[in-house]
């Protein structure tokens, strides 16, 4: 079980080489990265265009969130491993964000883990976007689908 | 205590962290907030809705009623937006 | 959208890094890897020791389902790429079975996609596993499981 | 016609793939494997229990339903456990 908080980029393809090496008792790796797009909102026709964003975060509360996430992902479903890697700093369009891998011996705990991974992450892990846009900066509003994503996931528990 | 801001509420503040001494009594988040409005208009303005504010007491989650005490680490920040 | 049906290994890595590589309009890319487990059935506890496992197929057949799958999903979700690598032949434990991936503009059509992928190819694209073990080689059973979760979607087609 | 066989139902029929000629009136799967059963007690064996034969025409899915004709490509095989 493994999170990393970091400004430097990461190479998915190592991640996951390193991450599913040497399982035998495993039967399925789910894996998502999340990437900079460079468009604002849904829609990419009607979306303006975005230079890059800068990602905040709270150091300390960061870590110890992703921490309570992948413990809570573990308690659910049998997992073999996790992995969260959430950069912060400055992002150019393209750019990898965020990594998230859950490992089990049954796929369907493997995609749910890292669906609920990468949903409650972005609900609960103290993170913050800026977009910088020829029009200037704006603060990225949270969306009203990832408070629905993740509440499903406290309908589950219930 | 110390206090944090982050993302728009540090711009609007002006400050990422400040110590401050709150006056006795105050007991809980909501009342930390009333205490940190009258310290300058720029807090002023980052409290002024605050449907749009969150807050951790010493880096969990709470609410308006959480309780705060000296000594503890409180921040204020927007609904997050990583992932 | 690329489709591999082969008998050689794959570098999950490699295929990663190659797929996710030079997107600026795709929010997120999912990611499924299936392995060869060391254990028959569902309970690593009480099932027998495998020693591998062989997969035949039926070439010709395998990559037009293979392809009708793709396109189905393409049909289904906004995709920005897909892609299916399955292996055929004598595979050990801990050796790679399959990969699909699925990218897209949005988390949930990523995710979505690439579950439905691996839930249609394993009740749609002919493949059998005859897995070999210290009492003999015996033919995989269908999963009813399988079954359950390949269905799903023909409802949420419906 | 061209038959194929995959998985346990090549090992019982010992053949992989062969040339046949069924029988005017072969209209459908069903009729062919009635033609099929009694071409060796491999054959008879195999599709013993046909709830557990699953077959492809022209590598589609069918059922006993679906027609053939000369010159198709049959195929049956149990259900498929790739992924």
């Amino acid at each position: 079980m493994t999170i990393r908080v970091q400004r430097e980029d990461f190479d998915p393809g190592a991640e996951l080489a390193r991450f599913s090496s040497g399982k035998t008792n495993v039967g399925g790796i789910c894996l998502f990265v999340g990437l900079v797009r460079d468009y604002m909102g849904h829609d990419p026709a009607s979306g303006a265009q975005v230079n890059g964003m800068t990602l905040e975060h709270y150091p300390g509360m960061t870590e110890r969130q992703l921490e309570a996430i992948e413990a809570e992902a573990r308690k659910r479903w049998p997992l073999d491993d996790a992995l969260v890697i959430h950069r912060y700093g400055r992002l150019e369009p393209g750019e990898r964000i965020v990594l998230v891998a859950a490992s089990s011996a049954h796929r369907d705990a493997a995609f749910e883990a890292c669906r609920f991974l990468i949903d409650w992450l972005k609900t609960k892990a103290p993170f913050w976007k800026v977009e910088h846009t020829p029009q200037g900066d704006a603060w990225v509003d949270a969306k009203e689908s990832d408070d629905a994503a993740a509440s499903r996931w406290d309908q589950a528990k219930a | 205590m110390k206090v944090l801001y982050f993302a728009w509420l540090k711009a609007k503040t002006g400050i990422g962290e400040e110590d401050i001494a709150p006056p006795d009594g105050t007991a809980t988040v909501g009342q930390l907030v009333e205490f940190l409005k009258a310290r300058s208009p720029g807090h002023a303005a980052a409290f002024e809705t605050m449907s749009a504010v969150r807050v951790a007491v010493n880096q969990d989650f709470g609410n308006l009623d959480t309780p705060v005490k000296v000594g503890d680490e409180v921040a204020f920040f927007p609904p997050v937006t990583g992932g």
